[in-house]
């Protein structure tokens, strides 16, 4: 039986205003466990705490029910105090009489009334608690940061700079991401190489941080602080440590029509080949597909000219396990496939290119050194036309685009038709939109001068169709402000394909347990409050693996959510929430309803014995709920057939008790 | 295998040639074209409107028709392949529709859109296969390059037709490779060659049909096949020089049946 | 009939909800008879939202659709300007007598290579 | 004889995050509603029980109303959506037993609508007003 006592907060004339607290305070007297009870006029105050310390030593208390102000406010305040008085913190609970009475009542008698009722729904609880122990755990104090565009590079120097350990996994032979192939960056026009590659080197250099190029995650498990990840080298038939980049295996490999990712196809590399000067690692990478000695077991040229010996034929995929206290997802983005849009002729004509490959064209190290050459014939373009929202904000087929805006193509095409026209003025530049999006610091004024200085023409339409005929790219496409059908002979069309999350997100994501929305963008712990924290306790998330973003809202995530490990790594210990839900290990069935409707995977099941009544062993498949993971929600408590499962601090037994006392 | 066949009201008429090849063609492919009893036109457009009923009606009965010999539906003509497509399609996924058509037909039991629809092309690449097809093939159309024009009425909407990518369609190029020729993909092969526009703004067809046939020039095309009976009559009125012809009828000069089908 | 019970018995009819519009104007980007029209694809769609279907129930406009679908097809908010235009269109002709063609035209316009097909077509299209 | 003003008794279950906020705010922003309905914290909609519905109309409540975070914002990602589904059996559950689906009331309230808090309140104490008392359910042995 418990010994509980009451304090009944005047809170002023807030509470006592309208309810009679000294009645409150003797009617509860007569409740079942409660020994003592009074009233004050500030609970919360110095005064007030003591009082309830020296209540709880006299009479020797072992739960407390303050009626006061909400939970929100000074359950926090109570907890520490019944702590002080050598209490368990969770043998408190306090009755609301002041938010969900005294403030929304004005007469005395009910408010009184319904403060006796929360009263002793508040003390009928007590009589159920239970002391409850937050769970620790220790912190492996090293960060794994998966994906190594721009977000992960920035996510992982700020967590390394901090003095902790970070792992970087990247499935491509390069960090560097999207932004590597970007020729410049808006709105300042800076050249992307020339403010991402020091930042490569940076991380070359660091000596807190590994690279694992070449590699994909393949296994997770454990929970937030405390990550085992299993990682898989894939096999580059190159000695990583040896290869010292210098070239000369490429130089002489003789299978030279491959062609480049890098470049999206429009030029070939070699069967071995570094994907650009400033890769990091740069390190050769054999395409076991085109490489004859691979494939047939003739050439092995690269093996004979390297003077340092890095080449390796028999190199196998290598599975590495290492922990971790904390895991970034940085995954990025993609184009969308222009499969579906041939409207757009994208299948029919090397003319008609997306605006990832125009950066390509542009870029001084891309497969025309940068001079503007159209793909088919490498002439010069005199008519461009950009399309905006090819496959964003399109809500008609799922299969052919995506409901959302893709955020930066807006943007990119300002750039690109500027840059046209600043380089090529006698080329003519078109842009058809539906609307212009630029929100951002100095976005707009970058649209603008697009415009205004440099003469793009922008026509507030969509092209419907594009017809190749001859070396003439045939455009219709409607003005809406004009309220005609335009028709333009273009020599080449540059798509804006909406963005979509990396094909490696998905499986990552059942991986990490962590949850993604129906775009399968990683979804945030809150939008606004928790936006680079994942649900999933130990998960954050950087870049556009959350949802399409441009380059500063990248590296500002990116930042933010090395904080937010940083304050993790920081901790020797976690501290769990110590209401959580616990199943009762012989009402269990194993049936896995619970682990379907957890949201954080906190429950796995395995296999126990148990000692029958006729001394018999049976194996049993029974739920086990992580502490440190589970958030406390309480949707498995509902689903549980067998009643097994129940949530501690909420418990079946003390919600009912809380209607019970309400309902008498 | 044998199939219940819808032919239309044009290829009993002005379009025998359709008719006569895709009979003889799939004959040779194994596969038996069995007109349907008692049919009645599609009504050669599809109503859009939801509250349609009476003009879809023959498209059911035929649809019925097949449902009742446990056999699929092949239609060869594209506009009757749209208009019983789009039927059964309605059947299929608008109950009050479907609800009032059956109690309008007061049938014992009702249709609900169960009957597996062909359009000859669908038949030649899912039943036949292009690969089975190439092996037939006696007189192959060596050196040819030939255009393949859907049209509207094959394609779109795209949902409901479900014959080809309404953007990127392939069916007829495949054709035309599996008989030994050489298709020429042209970007106005699914622009609208004028439709019954030609009534009452023959102009309108003409311009719609020559940027059609120019296009399909332009790309290279020495010829044009079709499976529209509207559209190769636009296409002939237009002002370009290209031959337009049936699909069948270069199926049949392949297969080598087109002078026996002739006599 | 007000205007605004026309333009909901129109929507109706269409089985389309032209809210989705987005305003994008890719239905008369793809129209191949855009310049056959007084009031275009996407102007259907917004003076039916705005319950301003007088002007359209006088046009010819209606008549100058070939029921591609192309709009249809490429709209990427689903709206389906075509089955609009074909709806405004089905209302007109239901009206008593509104029939746009009878059986006596068609000789205008028939010659000996047209397909049956054609004439049909035309019939579903100028009368109900 | 007087007839007393029937007076009916409404539980209210709401999670911690949004909807008990939301009452929270609808008391500091003074706007009334009727005393007889009486808060239970929970950590999410998703913890309700539809026993404990049960139990409170067994117990002699005339109405029972769950609210939780608005679809979409729910704190534990997904909890009210299950709730949505939970209440959806239990409302053709208690269709069959025949109790007034009125008198049990879903609703979602976030942190910062206090005023929709006293509204639905307001609301649904009148609507079970207007039904009477409870008596389907009520366990009179229950009763004090």
């Amino acid at each position: 039986m418990q010994r509980i006592g009451v304090f009944v907060c005047w809170c002023g004339s807030n509470i006592a205003g309208t309810v009679d607290v000294k009645q409150v305070a003797k009617a509860l007297e007569n409740e079942p466990g409660v020994v003592y009870s009074t009233d004050y006029q500030y609970m919360c105050s110095q005064a007030g705490q003591d009082m309830i310390v020296n209540a709880v030593k006299e009479h020797r208390l072992t739960g407390i029910v303050v009626c006061s102000c909400s939970p929100r406010m000074h359950e926090q305040t109570f907890r520490k105090t019944a702590a002080k008085a050598g209490l368990n913190p969770y043998m408190v609970e306090i009755a609301n009489i002041r938010e969900q009475c005294s403030w929304v009542h004005k007469d005395m008698i009910v408010g009184t009334e319904k403060a006796i009722i929360l009263g002793k729904a508040a003390v009928a609880k007590v009589n159920l608690n239970a002391p409850l122990t937050p769970g620790e755990s220790p912190v492996t104090k090293r960060a794994l940061v998966i994906g190594g565009g721009i977000a992960g590079i920035q996510t992982a120097l700020d967590i390394a700079d901090a003095g902790f350990e970070v792992d970087i996994v990247e499935k491509k032979p390069t960090i560097g991401g999207k932004m590597a192939q970007l020729d410049k960056t808006f709105p300042t026009l800076d050249c992307a190489a020339c403010i991402l590659t020091p930042k490569m080197v940076d991380v070359a250099q660091h000596e807190k941080i590994r690279v694992f190029s070449f590699s994909e995650v393949s296994e997770v498990s454990g929970f937030v602080g405390n990550f085992e990840v299993t990682i898989k080298k894939k096999a580059r038939y190159v000695k990583e440590d040896i290869c010292t980049g210098c070239g000369a295996c490429v130089d002489k490999c003789p299978v030279k029509k491959v062609p480049n990712e890098f470049n999206l196809g429009m030029d070939n590399r070699k069967a071995i080949y570094i994907p650009f000067a400033q890769a990091v690692p740069k390190v050769a990478t054999i395409d076991p597909n085109a490489c004859n000695m691979l494939k047939a077991g003739k050439c092995g040229v690269c093996s004979k000219v390297c003077t340092a010996g890095a080449i390796d034929y028999t190199q196998k995929d290598e599975l590495v396990t290492e922990k971790y206290g904390a895991i970034v997802v940085a995954t990025g983005f993609e184009p969308i496939s222009m499969e579906k849009f041939d409207e757009y002729a994208y299948s029919q004509s090397k003319d008609v290119i997306t605006s990832l490959e125009f950066e390509r064209l542009t870029n001084a190290a891309g497969p025309t050194q940068g001079k503007l050459l159209r793909p088919s014939d490498l002439k010069h373009p005199e008519k461009i036309v950009f399309v905006q929202c090819v496959g964003s904000r399109c809500a008609s087929c799922a299969e052919k685009g995506k409901e959302y805006c893709s955020k930066i193509c807006c943007m990119y095409t300002a750039k690109h038709a500027m840059l046209t026209r600043d380089k090529y003025p006698d080329t003519d530049v078109t842009v058809f939109y539906i609307d212009v999006r630029t929100p951002g610091k100095n976005f707009d004024e970058f649209y603008r001068r697009a415009t205004e200085d440099y003469g793009v023409k922008y026509i507030k339409g969509m092209v419907g169709k594009i017809v190749p005929e001859g070396d003439k790219l045939h455009v219709q496409g409607s003005d809406l402000i004009a309220n005609e059908q335009v028709h333009i002979d273009a020599d080449l069309v540059v798509l804006a394909a909406a963005i979509e999350p990396d094909k490696s997100a998905r499986p990552l994501a059942t991986m990490l347990t962590a949850s993604m929305d129906t775009n399968d963008f990683f979804t945030e712990a809150h939008p606004k409050l928790r936006p680079v924290e994942s649900p999933t306790a130990g998960v954050f998330l950087s870049g556009a693996c959350q949802g399409p973003k441009d380059i500063p809202e990248t590296v500002s995530q990116a930042g933010a959510a090395a904080a937010k490990v940083i304050g993790l790594l920081a901790k020797d210990k976690l501290l769990g929430n110590p209401c959580v839900a616990s199943s009762d290990e012989n009402m269990c069935n194993g049936c896995s309803s619970c682990a379907n409707v957890c949201p954080y995977g906190a429950i796995t099941y395995e296999d126990k014995e148990f000692r029958m009544p006729d001394r018999t062993i049976q194996v049993r498949r029974i739920a086990k709920v992580n502490p440190a993971v589970c958030q406390g929600c309480g949707c498995c408590t509902v689903t549980c057939p067998s009643g097994a499962m129940d949530l501690r601090g909420f418990t079946n037994s003390q919600i009912m008790a809380e209607v019970d006392a309400i309902c008498k | 295998m044998k199939v219940t066949y819808f032919p239309g009201c044009t290829l009993k008429n002005k379009a025998k040639d359709l008719d006569r090849y895709a009979r003889e063609c799939a004959e040779i492919l194994g596969i038996t074209l069995e007109e349907a009893e008692n049919w009645q036109c599609c009504g050669g457009v599809f109503t859009t409107a939801g509250d349609e009923i009476a003009t879809k009606l023959s498209s059911v009965r035929v649809l019925k028709a097949a449902k009742e010999k446990g056999e699929a539906l092949v239609t060869v003509c594209s506009a009757c392949h749209n208009v019983v497509k789009q039927t059964n399609y309605a059947m299929q996924n608008d109950r009050s529709f479907a609800d009032k058509v059956n109690r309008y037909m007061a049938d014992e039991e009702p249709y609900n859109g169960e009957t597996q629809i062909y359009h000859y092309l669908e038949l030649l690449r899912d039943v036949v296969g292009f690969d089975k097809l190439r092996e037939k093939v006696v007189n192959p159309l060596k050196g040819k390059k030939i255009g393949a024009y859907y049209g509207c009425l094959l394609l779109r909407p795209g949902k409901v037709m479900g014959l080809d990518d309404p953007e990127n369609p392939t069916v007829m190029e495949e054709l035309i490779r599996a008989l030994g020729a050489e298709p020429v993909v042209f970007a106005n092969r699914n622009e609208c060659c004028g439709g019954y526009v030609f009534a009452e703004n023959p102009e309108l067809a003409k311009k719609k049909s020559t940027a059609v046939l120019s296009n399909a020039k332009a790309n290279g095309a020495d010829m044009v096949i079709t499976a529209c009976p509207l559209c190769k009559y636009n296409l002939q009125k237009s002002a370009s020089d290209v031959p337009v012809v049936y699909f069948t009828e270069l199926l049949a000069e392949a297969l080598g049946v087109k002078e026996s089908c002739n006599e | 009939m007000n205007k605004k019970m026309l333009a909901e018995e129109i929507i109706r009819i269409s089985g389309t909800d032209p809210k989705k519009c987005m305003k994008c104007g890719k239905c008369s980007g793809s129209c191949p008879a855009y310049d056959d029209m007084e009031y275009h694809p996407h102007q259907f769609v917004s003076m039916i939202i705005n319950g301003n279907v007088d002007p359209l129930m006088v046009s010819e406009s209606v008549y100058s659709c070939l029921t591609c679908f192309a709009c249809a097809e490429r709209c990427p908010r689903g709206v389906e300007p075509a089955k609009l235009i074909e709806a405004v269109r089905l209302f007109k002709l239901r009206e008593k007598g509104k029939n746009r063609m009878s059986a006596e035209d068609v000789s205008a316009f028939c010659d000996a290579d047209m397909p049956q097909q054609a004439i049909v077509s035309a019939f579903r299209k100028y009368a109900k | 004889m007087q007839v007393k003003e029937f007076k009916p008794l409404i539980v209210a279950f709401c999670c911690n995050w949004c909807s008990y906020a939301g009452a929270d705010l609808a008391g500091n922003n003074r706007a009334d509603y009727p005393a007889d309905v009486k808060i239970i914290r929970l950590p999410c909609s998703c913890r309700v029980n539809p026993m404990f519905i049960l139990k409170a109309f067994q117990k002699g409540a005339d109405g029972v109303i769950l609210c939780g975070c608005l679809p979409g914002d729910c704190h534990y990602t997904s909890g009210n959506y299950y709730t949505r589904r939970r209440m959806a059996m239990l409302f053709s559950m208690l269709d069959f037993l025949g109790i007034e689906r009125e008198r049990t009331r879903v609703e979602w309230v976030s942190a910062a609508e206090g005023a929709k808090f006293a509204a639905t309140m307001n609301d649904f104490v009148a609507t079970v007003k207007a039904l009477g008392e409870n008596k389907r359910l009520e366990d009179l042995r229950c009763k004090k």
